[in-house]
């Protein structure tokens, strides 16, 4: 079994120094995940400049217990979002989902996901794979919940 | 049998398929079973799926990282789509695994008189709240809610049961109110083979805000079932008779509704964040699927949807009418016989239950045992509706793929016989 | 494996049973199946039993007058006697089959917060009351207690674990009071490897007269078990995790207990009379056993206990102690491995959890599946556990009757090999 | 399979013309028992006169519903009962207990069960057993329930 397709050199990089660590205040919205299957946790905080789906992610500030691949892709996911419209980040989302639950039967895009791609080994292994994504669910969650806030 | 054949329906076949039916009772008596509302025989194919997941990918699901884990998780996931797409579900995540369908009855029932006031409205039921159920109820239909009423001071009624063996609706408008919370009730009677108009009733409860939950143990093994379009928000039914292994049933539910509701059993597998002092829940199906599931029993359940498929429900459906029909017709020509339950036709399907007068049913299954014909006597788990109609038990044929017309024919010999037998005591 | 062979446990022979243990995981890697703590694997003695079941006595049980459903009934209920023996249940009546051990504690934890006024003082938990549980349970032997607490209005208190990875029992006292209704304790922790002190725990409990419900999940697959004389009141266990198939747990009660507690799940064949209006219920096991039972599991489950029966659990214990003491001495060699658990000694048993300094389990977990060594990472059900001791989840490798020095080995090997893969990125 | 170990002559003469039949006054205690599984019931009534082991049987009188040998079972068994005391029932009672529970391996002795020997066929049907042994259960628990009223 070929383990260096899942532990890349930029996993480890990312899971040493994980990029924008750290809850950071302002925020709009923070939101907790966890995977009851082995206890990995994230505490997630995202604020938003501007409104719908141009609005553009000021910042997003976590907190990650867990495995190299949750850290890691929490770390990727970051670096990659700030900065980024709603708009923009839509496709991105899609197309690491997608290529996450394709079993390895699909490689990722680098211009689409950029660092992201060091980690679509995982989608080889089916239990790696919520490792991965979990840190993007809490991305999604927090977005809904700055509408829900927004709406009141 | 021929006239099977040439339907394209291959009863030989299929028999083949079930090594018990080879089985002789002794030396000179061949097995004519014919209690399959009871339990249902397997063929090789679902025990094959078992032994092969058993001896190859065997482990813990969903708590393990391996690669074997991994394996079995897959096939058991993989077992609850099978299942889901043969019910036409349409999520496998609204499919919850329990050990049969009284258990899977008896979770809804739970689950709605567990009292936190953060479940909603329409998903907790209290004192002044009604539940509707009908007296042709299997007792795993009627004592959970009896229970229920019991445990949160809600009121039990019930649709009454018509001389012609059916629901008498008359005063449904009285008895389905602002009050009703759930209504309870069958597919198809497992003693009356009478089919309930379920589309209807659920359009009924609906209208007035009521939670309509089913029990599809004697429909689901039977004919095709689509649960997207049946109007109902619940339904159960059990693994072992629909070809499938004992000890596992299904639940099926609303996502939303299953998404809202508190959980039943608690322990491993079902939770978010456990600690000493609280414990947060896992969102379903995994919220209701407390400690190491029936793994195995699961991979059978789907090996017997993928047989049913392969035959055909439609096939399977009118195989079985055309047994229901020969039946009906043959015990109703012997004297003394009633068959209870409507005529055959559309609104009836396979539980052929009968009444000799003067002989209790123990004593017509004693005889007809004696000959191979394996009848089911007493009350099947319906007491009310017996007493309904006066009567302490029946005896109950009922069929399967594998059912011959030869073994009904055997089944009102028997009855002949039976007569006979004890005729030659009444000087 | 040799020095096992002398010792006059053949360990070879064992596996030539299993015939999973032939797979291979792929091409270049056999099975090391080390996580037979979450589920264990079967033996062919185990599969045929349920097989043969299937193909020549299957019927419905307890229901049926005729004669497979009888020989169904002779299966279902010889292997209650069988499996009752195997504990030292003082009668098979005091077994209650259920689908796993956490519908066995949740069995116990509904049946006592029933609240009917007709249940004795003792079997009725209500608020003020205390239950008593530790800091190492399962969440199957946690959650269904504040489960029941928060139904009930009961508080849920609990024995905390000392630095040592024993129950710290110094406030013992203080913790069990009169107040206290129930005391639920495992025997043997599934992560730690710790015995409790059953014997001392139970005493205490019924000073104060409080029930003693026991986790006996990781004991009875392991050890010799002699239920009447551990002074307990209830015991659940599971048939997976003991050779046995998934879908079957046991509960064993008190006859005296059961006979006065009210039923938990309800339906048919756990009623004595049914009307519309009202319901009474069967005398135990039949009454804490509704709807279509495990048969063919149970038939399997008894088979695993004839077969670990003649295996000796005496040789069984011994062959796992001798493969725990070899697992703790080798990881201890190893740089950053920390055992989780006591060392080596008469007061723990086989499940080896350790962590490895700066790795996360999972990444641990991962490495030693690509060599076949499957193991389990987390918090294996027991979350307020590891977060006792500052752990997010540990790695645990557990044994059972076919597991080999060699396989030992093979962890220990893997887990240097693990240190080595994760030490190339920690330039 | 041989029907007519089960089915006697004597049998069918008690079901249809079953002994002390029908519940009568005066009665010392009153159970209702059921066997789940087939829906049988029996009302039974004990009379007593005396006090203790040497207490003789007054009265049994009986409601019965169920099958052949349930009802030959309550028929016989009052016939047997009436006029002894329950020091003299105790050995029938067991004797017959026992012979239903040896799977037809024992044949029962007409010196001590009389008639009810003609129901030990069923001792080879387990699922007949229960139908046999109901009313002797209702007697017992009908006797114990006088015991209990006594005390008072
Ligand atoms: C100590 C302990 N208790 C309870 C359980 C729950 O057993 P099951 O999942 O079979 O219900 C387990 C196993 O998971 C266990 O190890
Ligand atoms: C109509 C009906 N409902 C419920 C049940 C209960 O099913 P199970 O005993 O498998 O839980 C049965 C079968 O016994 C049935 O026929």
């Amino acid at each position: 079994m070929d383990l260096t397709s899942l532990y890349t050199d930029i996993v480890f990089e990312h899971d040493k120094r994980p990029l924008h660590a750290g809850l950071r205040e302002p925020f709009a919205a923070e939101v907790h995940h966890v995977n009851p299957t082995c206890g990995d946790e994230i505490t997630l905080r995202l604020q938003l400049e501007g409104e719908g789906e141009q609005a553009r992610v000021a910042d997003l500030s976590y907190d990650a217990t867990g495995c190299a691949m949750s850290r890691a892709s929490a770390s990727i996911m970051a670096d990659l979002l700030i900065g980024r419209t709603v708009a923009e980040i839509e496709p991105i989302a899609a197309h690491m989902e997608q290529v996450m639950h394709a079993r390895g039967k699909e490689t990722g895009d680098e211009d689409v996901i950029g660092d992201a791609v060091a980690l679509t080994g995982a989608a080889k292994f089916p239990n790696r794979v919520k490792c991965v994504l979990m840190s993007w669910k809490a991305y999604q969650a927090a977005l809904l919940e700055t509408r829900v806030l927004g709406e009141r | 049998m021929d006239e099977q054949t040439t339907r394209g329906y291959d009863v030989e076949a299929v028999r083949a398929d079930f090594p018990i039916l080879q089985r002789r009772l002794d030396e000179d008596t061949p097995l004519i079973y014919l209690d399959s509302g009871a339990t249902s025989q397997r063929p090789r194919q679902v025990i094959d799926a078992e032994v092969d997941f058993l001896t190859r990918d065997n482990a813990a699901v969903k708590r393990g990282a391996h690669r074997l884990a991994e394996a079995a998780t897959d096939a058991y996931e993989g077992a609850r789509e099978t299942i889901a797409r043969f019910i036409g579900a349409p999520s496998a995540e609204e499919l919850v695994f329990t050990k049969n369908a009284t258990e899977a009855l008896n979770l809804v029932a739970y689950s709605l008189g567990q009292g936190e006031a953060s479940t909603p409205e329409h998903l907790r039921v209290g004192p002044g709240d009604e539940i509707l159920v009908t007296e042709m109820e299997h007792h795993a239909n009627l004592v959970p809610w009896q229970e229920l009423a019991r445990r949160t001071g809600a009121t039990l009624r019930w649709i009454p049961l018509a001389d012609d063996f059916t629901l008498d609706l008359t005063d449904l408008d009285s008895l389905l109110t602002e009050r009703t919370k759930v209504l309870a009730v069958s597919h198809q009677s497992n003693v009356l083979g009478t089919l309930t108009p379920i589309r209807r009733l659920a359009e009924a409860a609906h209208a007035v805000g009521a939670l309509v939950v089913l029990d599809a143990c004697q429909s689901v093994p039977h004919m095709p079932i689509d649960l997207a379009t049946l109007g109902v928000d619940f339904a159960a039914f059990s693994g072992h008779k629909m070809l499938g292994p004992t000890g596992i049933g299904v639940l099926w539910g609303r996502a939303e509704l299953l998404a809202a509701m508190p959980p039943f059993l608690t322990g491993g597998s079902m939770i978010e964040v456990v600690t000493m002092e609280g414990t947060t829940f896992a969102e379903p199906p995994a919220r209701f699927e407390a400690g190491t599931p029936m793994v195995s029993q699961a991979v059978g359940l789907a090996a017997a949807c993928d047989y049913l498929g392969a035959l055909g429900m439609e096939n399977v459906a009118a195989h079985e009418r055309a047994l229901t029909t020969r039946a009906i017709e043959g015990l109703r020509e012997l004297p003394g016989v009633r068959v209870i339950g409507p005529d055959a036709g559309p609104d009836r399907a396979g539980a052929v239950a009968f009444d000799l007068a003067g002989r209790h049913p123990h004593d017509v299954g004693q005889v007809l045992d004696s000959r191979g014909v394996e009848v089911r006597v007493g009350h099947h788990c319906a007491w009310p509706l017996h007493r309904r109609y006066g009567l302490h038990g029946t005896t109950r044929a009922s069929f399967s793929v594998y059912t011959t017309e030869a073994e009904v024919d055997a089944l009102v010999e028997g009855m002949g016989a039976v007569i006979d037998f004890f005729a030659r005591f009444d000087r």
